[in-house]
């Protein structure tokens, strides 16, 4: 789960990293509101899950509470990477003397928690690490000690020469830590690290990424999702159980299991169709999930053939064929569905769907072929 | 013979109780798999399915009834503590299915194994079988059939599918492997690749990876290096919009590393056949069967 | 150091372990007034860092408020194994259906804080330990992983067949546990844990002992300290960084190093004499700590003779020497003193004290017996 | 031949700008031990005495001077993070000085060192010497001297009453070790004594216990075990009274286990000869190496 560069400040500076004063704005006028409130010049900072809101315009340096109302009035509304700007953050804008970078993620190689520092701060960590690698300084964290003091040091000399910047900094990577482990994060990320000219530091930026698995035990930080900034099918689908991410094509595909999902979308591609989703039901299938699959897939004009490949292993295949049945009683379908249904009570499935005038098969290159077919307007072969 | 399981495998079921505990213990007794306990706190002196004495605790499920495996199906808040347990008790090989358990969690559960010396194998997989012995996990057993080829994914269903078109090509199975997609887990391909080179019944190996992630890269590079058997593979993501979640967390391409294109490049150089489709494996593997 | 029970109930509460309500009087009228206000029967118990209170008649039950004054009456002013108590614990009597132990110490041998419980609570647990062993389940805890669910599980399960009560055990557990590590324990004991025939689950007596070497970071702790319940010989030490017992003898004893010290102690009974004291002044002495280690030793009526043994290593015995100086020059000495001198700086050492008048060999064994003689009112051989 | 360190052995002082990390450095580097670098934060760049260079970090220390050894005058609270830095910085042996490291943090400290295959001698210690050689820590070098006697020793001045005496008797050292008296720490007793027993050159081991715990009784079963080498030992505290504490915490008697009367008759069933006072361990040892 993202969360918006205000909830990740929140949150950070609750374990004491400093950060400028900031609040959010919905309305241009707010914004000049607490502009004036600060009677300072602030940033008046899009609030939407994409990187690059720079580039597109959605950070402004603002002198004066006017200057604020009318940058927010030019931000909000906005549209950056297909997203809508709901929300400014406008924030007393911070004198830089240096900017660095201090990120968190888990890494797979390592299996630990990895921090990466450098002292090129501002731009963007991927560029750094494919243009000049040697800046950046990786340091893995066992969990079972937490991040220990040398380490932090380590990476408060490789950014700074000053003792007083390098124990400010060390104390702020034991802190992000501390709030990178206590949400949940997968990612959390300082971006840029200030030392303003009189040597103060302060996180100008921040930004965390939340794994979905926490948010259970997590009720103050699953709470922080901000639903109006994603798209509606995604949103109906996570309610759903379903894991569902829109692409162009006129092929909609309901798969159980992630791997089976990309196969069946790359075979798809692979006959020459385009698919309209990815959409995974997971494993503990029920009725009521193949309901919910159907609804959203339909409920998108592109669609032109449904195409179920299911192989049941957790997945009870007769869940699956129960779902079909209900869902297509209560709202017929309007686009030809090929059904591919194989595994775990493969027998009762077939005879549910045949006792309701649906044919099946169980081979999943011939439904592939079919759907892309059907979704051309052409028979099924 | 096979890799981690065979026909004297001695498993408890963690979460033996719940409802894919149950169903799929009941799966694994009627494929023959020797599921000797069950662990559910409170239940412990119950019997399953009126045969399979329940203990309170794995440890004593282990003094009681000698496993030596152990396979969870508990929900992914307990997951992490299931495995810890598992681990402790002395089972010497953990398989969990759950699904959902936190990344974080996985950060402490690895090296905990790790000090042990267990083999754990996920979570969010689909255990393992090794055909006409024994399954662990909840792998269909109708769509295997014993044989002389080694399967290793990081998928489920795509390993079934795959699975299936080999027997029903008449290609046997020694052992399948679902190492899981998690971020962090316990197996990789290498360890399974180095199972399957070593035992001797494996004649030849298919492999199906996914973008994200270095593991296949890194397993092409250990087949190249240290394997004598032949080895297929297949990539799930090929037309996956960079930068986009793909269901499970193993799906992240994260910068230049992780994309089909380049996973593919790899196991080209590696000397891997490459399957374009799940079932092209029955002409590549039969081809390397010859 | 030592805490009160209602200071150590006070932390783990703060844990999440329920306790019984209770508050401190240090008059008959206090302990009146408060069991009226909880208006049932109260337990009325001393707070003193003995062992043994119960037997001592320190713990008493009173079923009435004016009986709770009665026993506060006859326990305030009670001494218990040479200590007088200054307060007791007013705290509602709880109905007990059954009693266990629980206990955590940090074990020297697996180098792990180890829990130790029984379902024979309520008593001694060394005693359950030399006559029951097997009714004691040992559980060590890995301080990097914390206290698991499946331990603190186990641990439930051998208390109590219930579910709901092993549930609520292994909660206690956990709960005891953070308490234990975040108080910088190396004991932490709930003894008894009381079930009630309602099925409620109670701390009933709590005890703790914090390491004397975590108390400059938990300034909170250390706070708790009652040094009205120490023997003012020992305050006065601990005040002066040093490590101080009294003993029954006459020769009174400044060493530096536990094991010297011992080995001193060891060697003047050897020859016939008796330990006034056991007193490590440590190491990094400095002149202020000797002159301090004088004025304990001399305060005591009994001491004969001082006995100095002094090895330096990270102790410049220059300091002692000058300390001793410093110290006799401001309160000139009614007894004899031996000082034994050898290590670091010695020459320096043995010139000062020449300089002022005193002597000193630089033999361990002939001054123990020199002290001794000393101390039996004969010259020094 | 000595134990853990010698004339090669190349050390690194963390804290060797405080009172007592400068002034004992000064001592080592008049004796002879070759103190190649120091570590302090912020005073990475200068020199020790015009001559031992000074780093941030331990890792930049070792990668600049190869540094094997590291010792620790740190004050209580940074000790546990500097022993762990030196583990993680690739040095082989650890002697932390300092007293006062709270019981807690070892809990920690303990299991990172192992893990990483790394010797930590203390905390709270005076280190050890190879007479002639090196020394380590605190122990004052004159009252040592070259000879085929090994010292281990739990208390710190009783280590230098033993070894003084031993040293106006005319009976050298190989190796004096002051294992240090915390509930935990890094070295005990066997880990010594099985050092001795492997050292050509030590010929008889003089061995200072205390009362508390039991680590004495663990070694007297070692000795009768494992060791050819005669042993003599000595324990403090026999007339202190049950139940107090007597300075460290390595002092606490629990139960039935730790008296002296208990170690003592531990050292006699295993045959190590008993010294009453510490100056009788010259008559008994110079009796065993005839």
């Amino acid at each position: 789960m993202n969360i918006h560069e205000y909830q990740a400040k929140e949150i950070i500076r609750g374990f004491g990293v400093p950060i400028p004063p900031g609040e959010i704005a919905t309305t241009p006028e707010q914004a000049e509101t607490i502009a004036k409130k600060y009677g300072t010049a602030v940033m008046v900072k899009a609030q939407v899950h994409a990187g690059g809101r720079g580039k597109a315009g959605g950070v402004k340096f603002c002198k004066t509470a006017t200057d604020a109302k009318e940058k927010a009035t030019a931000i909000l509304g906005m549209q950056i990477k297909g997203l809508t700007v709901e929300k400014v953050l406008v924030t007393v804008a911070a004198d830089i003397g240096s900017e660095a970078y201090v990120g968190i993620i888990v890494d797979r190689a390592t299996k630990k928690p990895v921090f990466m520092v450098s002292a090129a701060g501002g731009i963007d960590i991927e560029q750094v690490a494919a243009e000049t690698p040697d800046k950046i300084l990786y340091v893995p964290v066992d969990v079972r000690y937490g991040l220990p003091m040398y380490d932090a040091m380590r990476m408060g000399f490789f950014l700074y020469s000053d003792l007083k910047l390098v124990r400010a900094a060390a104390k702020i990577m034991q802190q992000l830590y501390a709030a990178f482990m206590a949400s949940g994060c997968s990612l959390a990320e300082i971006n840029p690290l200030v030392v303003t000219p009189t040597g103060e530091m302060l996180a100008v930026d921040g930004k965390m990424v939340i794994d979905d698995n926490e948010l259970d035990r997590l009720p103050n930080i699953a709470a922080l999702r901000d639903e109006s900034s994603e798209a509606p099918s995604e949103v109906a689908a996570r309610h759903a159980n379903l894991t569902f991410i829109k692409l162009d094509g006129d092929v909609g595909c309901v798969v159980n299991g992630a791997g089976l999902a990309m196969a069946t979308m790359d075979l798809v591609k692979y006959y020459g169709g385009d698919p309209a989703n990815f959409l995974d039901i997971g494993g503990s299938s029920n009725p009521e999930k193949v309901v919910n699959a159907l609804k959203i897939i339909t409920a998108d004009p592109n669609v032109k053939a449904i195409l179920f490949n299911i192989f049941g292993g957790i997945t009870r295949t007769d869940d699956v064929a129960n779902g079909i049945v209900t869902a297509t009683k209560a709202n017929p379908l309007k686009v030809p569905i090929v059904i591919r249904l194989t595994g775990t009570n493969e027998e009762i499935a077939m005879k549910i769907l045949t006792e309701n005038g649906f044919t099946a098969s169980s081979d999943m290159d011939e439904a592939v072929q079919k759907a892309v077919a059907l979704a051309k307007g052409g028979k099924a072969a | 013979m096979s890799i981690f399981i065979d026909k004297n495998t001695k498993v408890v079921v963690q979460g033996i109780t719940g409802r894919d505990g149950s169903f799929h213990s009941k799966q694994m007794m009627e494929y023959g798999t020797k599921v000797v306990a069950g662990v559910t706190p409170g239940k412990g002196g119950q019997k399953f399915e009126e045969q399979v004495p329940v203990f309170n605790t794995v440890a004593d499920a282990v003094a009681a009834t000698g496993a030596n495996c152990s396979v969870i199906y508990v929900p992914p808040p307990f997951a992490a503590d299931a495995i810890m347990e598992a681990a402790a008790s002395g089972v010497q090989f953990i398989v969990c299915i759950t699904e959902g358990v936190p990344v974080l969690d996985m950060t402490k559960v690895y090296p905990f194994v790790k000090e042990r010396g267990v083999r754990l194998l996920g979570p969010n997989c689909p255990g393992l079988i090794t055909p006409g012995e024994s399954k662990v996990g909840i792998i269909p057993g109708r769509i295997c059939t014993p044989g002389n080829v080694g399967v290793v994914s990081r998928s489920g269903t795509l390993t079934y599918e795959v699975v299936y078109q080999l027997t029903r090509a008449g290609i046997g199975q020694t052992t399948c492997v679902g190492i899981g997609g998690d971020p962090i887990n316990g197996t990789n391909f290498i360890d399974c690749l180095a199972a399957f080179e070593k035992d001797p019944n494996t004649k030849a190996v298919a492999m199906m990876g996914e973008i994200g992630g270095t593991d296949e890269q890194e397993a092409a590079t250990f087949v190249k290096e240290h394997m004598t058997k032949p080895v297929v593979g297949f990539i799930a993501g090929q037309t996956a919009p960079p930068g986009r979640r793909m269901g499970h967390a193993g799906a992240i391409i994260s910068g230049s590393a992780g994309t089909a294109a380049e996973k593919i490049e790899a196991f080209q150089a590696a000397g891997i056949g490459v399957a374009k489709r799940p079932m092209d494996f029955v002409e590549l593997i039969k081809a390397r069967l010859k």
